[in-house]
């Protein structure tokens, strides 16, 4: 991946494409990637986009330089804030949110994701930081999924710890918000959306040089392949200009 | 009462005893007692039970390096772009102190609402039942019908910290007290409470305090202590005045990565809170608030 | 989506089917959605059911007076030292509509959180349990039991209003709205409605609506459509820009304590909500805020 | 009662008395008298009391000149002030508001109150405005009930309807709270507490022109009678003067 954009380029730019216009977008801890993606959807296909940055509860923020925590005062040159506890109750009416962005130590075939830890949780060998807003995720109408790690230790069969729910794995199962769950799954080498019959993680693109195989290689599951996979089309001149704007200096997301 | 105002030691003194339920208050790397914090681990006063908001740092690794935490009820101790939290990941990944009670931050968010509001428990929204999370910590979530629908859900306890230690903006004279621009869920948590110490970077007249819409208040009759401490939240932000200094956090997360580098910096803490103070006025931010 | 800007006749004849679940803000004679109010009653919308804040005032009497609430849940329609609400009297004590579920200013700000928050039902704190209320009002409250303690307690069912009807003080042309001084509880109505028109008194720029403080504003996204109506909380107040008219609500009061003085009342509102607005924009007060 | 005050101002001046240094008092609709004695009692003996003005939230208004409604804007001349799902929160606690000021269309020995019926609930010969905030009574360190009705009707045997609950009519009986329950009655004719074993209202004080006697005719149920009925004390100079500042323009109170 040589041309004139890196790994955050492209998954931002990705991103940004998921999310469509009129959408209401709620990200959490370590907002680098979404915030870019959102600002860079906003400024190009979806100028109706809202987003709301976990902690500080900003709604559109729009700063001149990005910072790196969700609650940074720096985001506060936005359209309004929300308290952190409005969103929680927001979160939970399962009706108001569109897209959740949300990540995780483990990644597996369902789109359960972990963050709070590796092993048995009584006595981990990797403890993460706790698990945050992710239990919301079958309230918002849909969650994309991103992580800059694409490992056989990130994605793995079956998470130690369901701390943020994915689809279900029974047949016919439904979440009690009835909403779709993970749409989309964004890492350095691809994107993974699901199958809906099977509701399986299955490639949906490889980046720029990079392989089906490839990707095999580093997921810890049989991911579903499909007969052709696409490549990712590659960031736009619009989009690589839309992203300078608002990239955090030196961020290489989480 | 007139409200109290104190210094961190005679706060910490008169309103924490060694074993009650501490709540703490700022988010990720914003708005931590930090002045109240150190001088918890320069006092070596032992938390029965931590509460913290929705994501904690600084202000929770460090109590537990100290080893100073018996359980945490907390949904995230991390510093997001900067890495994990040394000393918590350690004393889970070791089996030792704190006791983690598992939780997320909604049911933290809704918890602190009922115990502020003598609620005795609150049904949750689903979501949690997906997860594992009630599995690990039956001591704060049971199952209850719900007697409108008869379904059986997930309840969380209501938590009421015995203190919180919260960071605030300013304070009047009559120990009002005003956030910051976000309240994330310090407000919650200083209602939960049973008794108030706040932190704060200046003194307002009450007409300036009088002119902050309700929300970003709490009237001076909650607050059982104000502390005065510019550049108190140290290193972490202060929103509006000064910013996290991420250099000297990962100067920290540095140091903590073993007991004994933990050990050097919690060392480097001063004496008083006034000294360490003194001593990181001169830094970026922190030297205008002052 | 961007903000809809609508007139209240549009507003209404979009979002208010007849027999909705409806929620209307203000508190005692202040902050009511009058102009919204008006239009319901022009247009002849029956509410199915009506749910107020803790304390009514005209924007309840009036749909009652005619005709137009099947159930109220309200701790209180009145008007304070002006005296009792003269067509919601009438109902109850002739025993004609509305139906009344009775309920508490504690019970209800509850509900409404836990509309808002997808909470299925809410544990009450103890107090309603030695009034008469629950056993009146028993599809309300039902008994549950803390699962913590093993009590019996009673529990209020969540709130959740199809469409919310709220007076604000301003919005900008994303449809972000800001309350006036006091939030009441409307701010929980918003938040727990499935739907949600806001009338406010005057557009601001977003970067004016950007300096307010969490907990003023409410996203645009929230925000169905939005009325813009300088004057339209009249004759209650819109705090900070005009007082009640306490002339004009003492003029209600009189003309509606038998039903042909409330049909001359009702009357005499106009055809149009401009026409209205129109005549009283010379009363003291909203001449200004116009 | 024709000396230089009347009704309204000797009752504000008793409540005013009533409010110690230090306490958080708390009032509803209508608050005219109770605003007015929390000021007279700040002005004079009690400078560290702190009052909360019910929907509005106004935390110690001090207003040039006091409206009638308990929202009005005028109020927000104030400490600062509290949104009202918070002051709900805090009635519920049970641990920080000391006193409640309350009245009812009925209230009996026991000093329940009710605002909610006379008659029948489903088919009241009088039906009131409704309870607000009257079920946390028990939540609060002790209640002031206040009147400006001192008759048969409103001073009734047994209320119609419990929406203020006062002290348990069985012996030993605890409220959930373990708190004081009603602790002074105000009217324009007299001063009543309540017995601490029967906990039944009982004659405190008569108001200046006015015999125990007088009051017995115009209350309905047996009011306890001590031995001798001292006098209300009435204003003195300094409390007319405090009172002068505070009192809304022809209020005569609820």
């Amino acid at each position: 991946m040589t041309p004139g954009y890196d790994s955050f380029a492209l998954m931002a730019v990705v991103m940004a494409r998921a999310f469509r216009d009129g959408e209401v977008v709620v990200m959490g801890a370590q907002p680098a990637l979404p915030l870019a993606a959102c600002r860079v959807a906003r400024a190009l296909h979806a100028p109706n986009l809202w987003y709301i940055v976990g902690g500080s509860g900003t709604v559109n923020p729009d700063p001149a330089v990005a910072p790196d925590s969700s609650c940074d005062a720096r985001l506060a040159p936005a359209a309004c804030a929300l308290p952190l506890t409005d969103i929680v109750l927001l979160e939970g009416r399962g009706d108001t949110l569109d897209v959740f962005c949300a990540g995780g130590l483990q990644i597996d075939a369902y789109g359960n994701c972990n963050l709070i830890c590796v092993g048995e949780w009584s006595r981990p060998t990797l403890r993460g930081p706790g698990t945050v807003g992710l239990p919301f995720l079958p309230a918002v109408r849909r969650s994309v999924i991103y992580t800059m790690a694409h490992t056989r230790r990130t994605f793995v069969k079956r998470v130690d710890f369901i701390s943020g729910p994915g689809h279900p794995a029974a047949h016919g199962e439904e979440r009690p918000y009835r909403q779709q769950g993970p749409s989309l799954v964004v890492t350095p080498m691809a994107t993974m959306d699901f199958d809906p019959e099977t509701r399986r993680m299955r490639l949906a693109s490889v980046h720029p040089g990079v392989t089906a195989t490839d990707v095999l290689k580093v997921t810890g599951f049989a991911l579903g392949m499909p007969a052709a996979v696409p490549e990712t089309p590659p960031p736009t001149d619009a989009e690589l200009a839309a992203l300078r704007r608002v990239r955090p200096r030196g961020a290489a997301g989480p | 009462m007139p409200a109290r105002f104190l210094s961190p030691r005679e706060a910490i003194a008169e309103f924490v005893s060694p074993g009650l339920t501490l709540g703490i208050g700022g988010m990720h790397m914003t708005a931590a007692p930090m002045s109240l914090v150190r001088e918890l681990v320069r006092g070596g006063v032992r938390a029965g039970r931590l509460i913290t908001s929705p994501s904690a740092s600084m202000q929770a690794d460090l109590l537990i390096g100290a080893g100073l935490v018996d359980e945490i009820i907390s949904p995230y101790v991390g510093f997001e772009h900067l890495g994990l939290a040394p000393c918590f990941r350690r004393a889970a990944e070791t089996g030792g102190r704190p006791r983690i009670l598992e939780c997320d931050e909604g049911s933290l968010s809704h918890a602190l609402y009922a115990g502020a509001g003598g609620i005795p428990f609150m049904p949750c929204p689903p979501g949690i039942d997906l997860t594992d999370i009630p599995r690990v910590n039956p001591e704060m979530f049971r199952r209850t019908g719900d007697p409108f629908t008869g379904e059986e859900r997930w309840a969380v306890c209501a938590l009421r910290p015995d203190v919180a230690l919260i960071a605030c903006r300013e304070t009047d004279p009559l120990g009002t007290v005003a956030f910051g621009r976000f309240p994330f869920t310090d407000r919650h948590l200083a209602l939960a409470a049973k008794s108030l110490v706040v932190q704060v970077e200046r003194m307002v007249t009450t007409a300036e305090m009088s002119a902050r819409s309700p929300g970003e208040t709490l009237p001076g009759f909650l607050v059982s202590a104000v502390v005065v401490a510019p550049g108190g939240c140290y290193p972490t932000a202060s929103p509006g005045l000064y910013h996290a200094d991420e250099d000297e956090i990962r100067a920290y997360l540095k140091a903590a990565k073993d007991p004994e580098g933990f050990a050097g910096y919690a060392a480097g803490l001063d004496a008083t809170e006034d000294a360490y103070l003194e001593r990181v006025a001169e830094r970026p931010g922190v030297k205008d608030a002052r």
